[in-house]
């Protein structure tokens, strides 16, 4: 499949976005500037970017606790996340979420989430309505590959093949969740097989490896999208920060993280497909990368001058119709 | 259903029979009460599911999020553990983590409530649980004609809203009118008026209540009976002010006592009606413990008209 | 594997003895003597048995909302449970389980349970145990075929690999769960499949014949007990009775219930093979079932000769050392 | 566990590291409770779960109920949403249900409570709910010496037994003795002593609410200050005993509203108390939301000293 220099700019594009905003957001935090619990998707851009080439705005995710790069990937604006993990009324959920709860329903992102495999079963049910409404969409829910232990993901995928609605699995295995190894966590030694064993097809990609994911993806939306009920992608790509900001990670292999960050990083797999093919000039990603750069830059100035909440905002918004009772 | 093409319901056994050889609307929900429904809508939009609740809970939540109106069944809300994080934490939630930018109508229905020698599994009221939620709006009706108009609120509803139906009311054969008719929520229902005791009782407690009530007349004890109908919100004002006028309160649920609607009620009273109060608040509700099995055993356990009549004279003593 | 006579016996006399009681409480349940909601298990009783047979009162078993069946083979005292399900305070828990919660500790019945998969992760903390005491117990839950589809079970399934822990998990296709057939709630198509995908064995067996089931059971126990991780059976048979007593049962194919009763009778097809092989004569067949009558009977009149509980009992038993707040 | 070798630990990450390459002691839990157990004791009976809470705290159940000691570590009590039927309806049922023929000695623990900025779904307080359900014991100690104490006579019941540790309490550090010493539940702490108004406060509330209290002695108010320890069981008798002395209540918890802890001490004090009540009872409580993220959204939603001065002040008006 081949892909249009307007959407390689774009993936090159929205993958620096997001290692950026990682970065800064994780400089941020060491600054004591965000508060509340951070998870960082550094390491595996490549994931949500190629999965998200494929839908638009009217498709939704669902993301988890490791939720920026899903949100960026996927339309959110990026200044509207700065706010909000600075905790300003002018957030994307004025102050109230933060990086765990980051959404923006208008967008199809319908979430981060703070409880591990919250999201596939109300991905399903997104997916329902979609196949009521036959309006040709796709509900795509990201998990990881600690979460797919989890009983809600279990049903959410068979209900999803019951109910043959347009669900996509996306599975991140990133080897760990928290501290502990997938080769423990997950008892059979094949997780793609698991999976399958529940009825739909799961395409398997590097998940460094935005054109691998591409592909792997476009597969699978394409099958949900025709109406042949759920499919699964299964992507492996590595977590550069710990599970959470200040994580030491000394549950890590020696040279683990560095052979990582030497040769599974989105980023330089991305230029070194470029540098063979030629379809973008160094020139152009440099162009890109100071772009972005400045983009992060000022969405930080901004989040920093940004409104912040007052008291009488605690109550607003719980109901729709109805005051709040204390 | 019929007006909203956003409407659909969803749950285990809902229309029944799904992937068997048999006829295709053999059952209708654990108590019949969907009995017609796939005929006329078809399984397309009364879908039956497997034994997977919070895949189907979540699904509504989903659902409703993208622009449905999901009615989904529980039967029974003892069932409610193993889908709990999809609707406090999730559906509750949406509209407040996500800056208001968001709205969940979904219904979820459930029975609730013991009288059938269910035992501990199948027989909790639940409902005082979920009130404590921010995010839930929670509906307890009393009776058939309230269950009707109530529940074509929550349908119209867009906040995420629990049915609760106490199952002992399913037994009632009652006349409801055909048309459509609404009763909003956060409105209680004067089902006595009286001037000496204010009593505030909780689904089918109400009809145990009005008994007590209606035999203390012959002693010259007059009570206002109020019927909160929505635990959440909850019509405070109609309960302030009847106690501020008789001074007496007692409060019924068929729940244990800690922590519940009881408590809830008393509290709020102890506060903003103190100085009305002339005698102490009596709760009437289930002891601390979890519902039995034998007859004789639930018969002690859930409150009675006995038990009412004897908080309602303690409040006078 | 040959079996000993003495163990035929009692075999036969365990089915037997779990139709007659469930027949009888239909009977019961008709007449308004039995509260409550019960599910009979009549139709189902090779698979209880074949499986208990493997195991002595040390081992546990957890059970369903259809939990007489194996609550006998088990070794439940079947007078003790007549009374429980009569509501009498004498009954097995005193009045206050009932027919979902039939259970005795010291037989190593973790109970019946009201839950649908409530039991699978409570049978992997008993296989735990086993594991952690090296005692060589085995730890058996039973799940129906509409219940595999409940997180709870795909949970207990990966853990019990992931601790390598003796929980066998034993899964009975009667085809329904309540009204819906396992063809529709299932979402693949193989069931054993989906199972052997968490990663460890599944024995089938046909569910109507002691002697098959038996010999799957012996299998998967022998396996779990040898520490080599958890182990399945998956075994299909007919429902006779509707869901629960009552049920119309209009879903079923016509004549389908004619050929369960007919050519799949757990009891019928033992005679079968004890016709053929000539280990019991008909004579002690016979024998056995009028014993069996007289015990289900006298265990009735029993039952309402019993005592029946005192309100002041409501409030015992919540705790060990507190007694009740109200 | 040195002295019981049916006491164990499970739970996700507790140690930390399986299955991995790196050091085996990497973790030891989300707040680094747990840290250097693995290596005294290894990983058969320190265990890393899978995340699968249904799983492992069912699991805890049937160890409990087939003669372990299981201490499971849920992390936040926020995530009991997944795995809620398997502690109110299977091990606080067991003993019940069975005729009390069983015990479930098991202990989860959870961390509890606002104050991180970490937003809805990791800042709920959950003990109010808990303590609900008929069948568990539920602990919500208020400072490191109470949690040790509590902490080993929890581990010495027999009954499930629910651990709520205050998650901005782990932030303090505190002297506790080395030797093992147990603090019975039901038994409540007087903070501080007084005559004028009892205040009842929770968990994170209690060192708050004594800071304002420290502050009115200079007004010339002087309050009892208690701290239950234990919400299941309650020391219903001091607190009691205190109402009936000073005739005035304020509750204090973190939870929102309804249905919570301080409705139900108010109830309490509104029924056994009352011809000792000299004022209305005040409860002061988060309000009817989700918890916020933002940090002055947070700090305006978490009681603090200052609310509560006003509530004390509001019952002697
Ligand atoms: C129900 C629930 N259990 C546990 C947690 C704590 N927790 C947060 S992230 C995480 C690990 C998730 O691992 P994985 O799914 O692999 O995602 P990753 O962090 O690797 O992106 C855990 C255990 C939670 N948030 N919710
Ligand atoms: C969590 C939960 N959901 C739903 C039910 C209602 N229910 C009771 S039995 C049953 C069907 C179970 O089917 P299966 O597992 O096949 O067992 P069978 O009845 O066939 O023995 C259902 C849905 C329940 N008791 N618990
Ligand atoms: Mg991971
Ligand atoms: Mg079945």
């Amino acid at each position: 499949m081949s892909i249009s220099k307007e959407s390689l700019l774009h993936a090159y594009r929205t993958m620096k976005t997001i290692r950026e905003f990682e970065e800064r957001v994780h400089a941020e935090i060491m600054n004591g500037q965000i508060p509340g619990f951070t998870h960082l998707y550094t390491g595996q851009e490549a994931n949500a970017v190629g999965v998200c080439a494929h839908l638009d705005e009217s498709d939704t995710i669902i993301s988890t606790h490791r939720g920026h790069g899903h949100c960026i990937a996927k339309g959110a604006d990026v200044s509207g996340m700065m706010k909000e993990l600075f905790g300003s009324s002018e957030g994307l959920c004025k102050g109230k979420g933060g990086s765990m709860h980051v959404a923006d329903i208008d967008k199809g992102i319908l979430g981060a989430n703070g409880i591990v495999a919250g999201g596939p079963p109300i991905s399903v049910g997104s997916a329902l309505a979609a196949k009521i409404r036959k309006n040709g969409k796709v509900a795509v829910s990201f998990s990881g590959d600690g979460s797919v232990n989890q009983g809600t993901c279990f049903e959410a995928m068979n209900m999803a093949v019951v109910l043959q609605v347009p669900a996509v699995f996306v599975i991140e295995n990133n080897y760990y969740s928290e501290h502990t190894h997938i080769d423990y966590a997950v008892g059979c030694n094949d997780l793609k097989a698991r999976t399958e064993a529940f009825g739909f097809p799961v395409f398997v990609a590097d998940g460094a490896d935005f054109f691998a994911v591409h592909e792997a993806a476009g597969k699978a939306i394409a099958h949900a999208r025709a109406g042949n009920g759920p499919a699964g992608v299964f992507a492996e790509q590595g977590r550069y920060h710990g599970h959470f900001v200040g994580d030491p990670q000394a549950y890590r292999g020696e040279g683990e993280l560095e052979n990582l960050r030497e040769n599974h990083d989105p980023l330089k797999v991305f230029r070194q497909h470029m540098a063979t093919s030629g379809e973008l000039s160094e020139g152009e990603l440099d162009a890109i990368d100071a772009e972005v750069m400045a983009e992060i830059e000022q969405s930080v100035v901004d989040a920093k001058a940004a409104a912040r909440p007052t008291p009488e905002q605690v109550t607003a918004d719980v109901y729709i119709q109805y005051g709040a009772t204390a | 259903m019929r007006t909203d093409p956003d409407v659909f319901l969803m749950g285990e056994d809902v229309s029944g029979g799904a992937g068997c050889d048999g006829e295709d609307d053999a059952f209708g929900g654990a108590f019949g009460q969907y009995k017609g429904l796939v005929k006329e809508f078809g399984r397309e939009r009364i879908i039956d599911t497997p034994i997977t609740e919070s895949a189907f809970i979540g699904a509504a939540g989903g659902a409703a999020a993208t622009g449905m109106r999901p009615i989904v069944d529980l039967m029974f809300v003892d069932f409610i553990g193993v889908c709990f994080d999809q609707i406090f934490n999730q559906m509750a939630k949406f509209r407040y983590m996500f800056g208001g930018k968001s709205r969940c109508p979904a219904v979820i229905r459930f029975s609730a409530g013991g009288g059938f020698s269910a035992a501990g599994q199948h027989s909790q009221a639940m409902y005082q649980v979920m009130t404590s939620f921010p995010g839930l709006k929670v509906v307890v009706p009393s009776n058939a004609y309230d269950a009707k108009g109530l529940l074509l609120s929550a349908i119209q509803d867009d906040d995420p809203v629990l049915f609760f139906e106490p199952k002992v009311l399913y037994q009632e054969t009652a006349e409801v009118p055909d048309e459509m008719y609404t009763i909003p929520f956060g409105q209680a229902n004067f089902v006595r008026e009286g001037d000496d005791v204010t009593v505030v009782a909780f689904g089918q407690m109400v009809p145990k209540a009005a008994a007590a009530i209606d035999a203390l007349a012959a002693e010259g004890i007059s009570c206002d009976l109020i019927d909160p109908r929505t635990t959440s919100p909850l019509d405070e004002a109609a309960i302030l002010e009847s106690v501020r006028a008789t001074g007496r309160l007692v409060v019924v649920d068929e729940a244990p006592p800690r922590c519940g609607l009881t408590a809830d009620i008393a509290g709020l009273a102890a506060d903003k009606a103190f100085s009305s109060l002339k005698g102490p608040i009596k709760q009437v509700c289930a002891p601390h413990s979890p519902t039995p099995f034998s007859p004789e055993l639930e018969a002690a356990y859930i409150p009675n008209a006995d038990k009412i009549t004897a908080a309602i004279k303690a409040t006078l003593a």
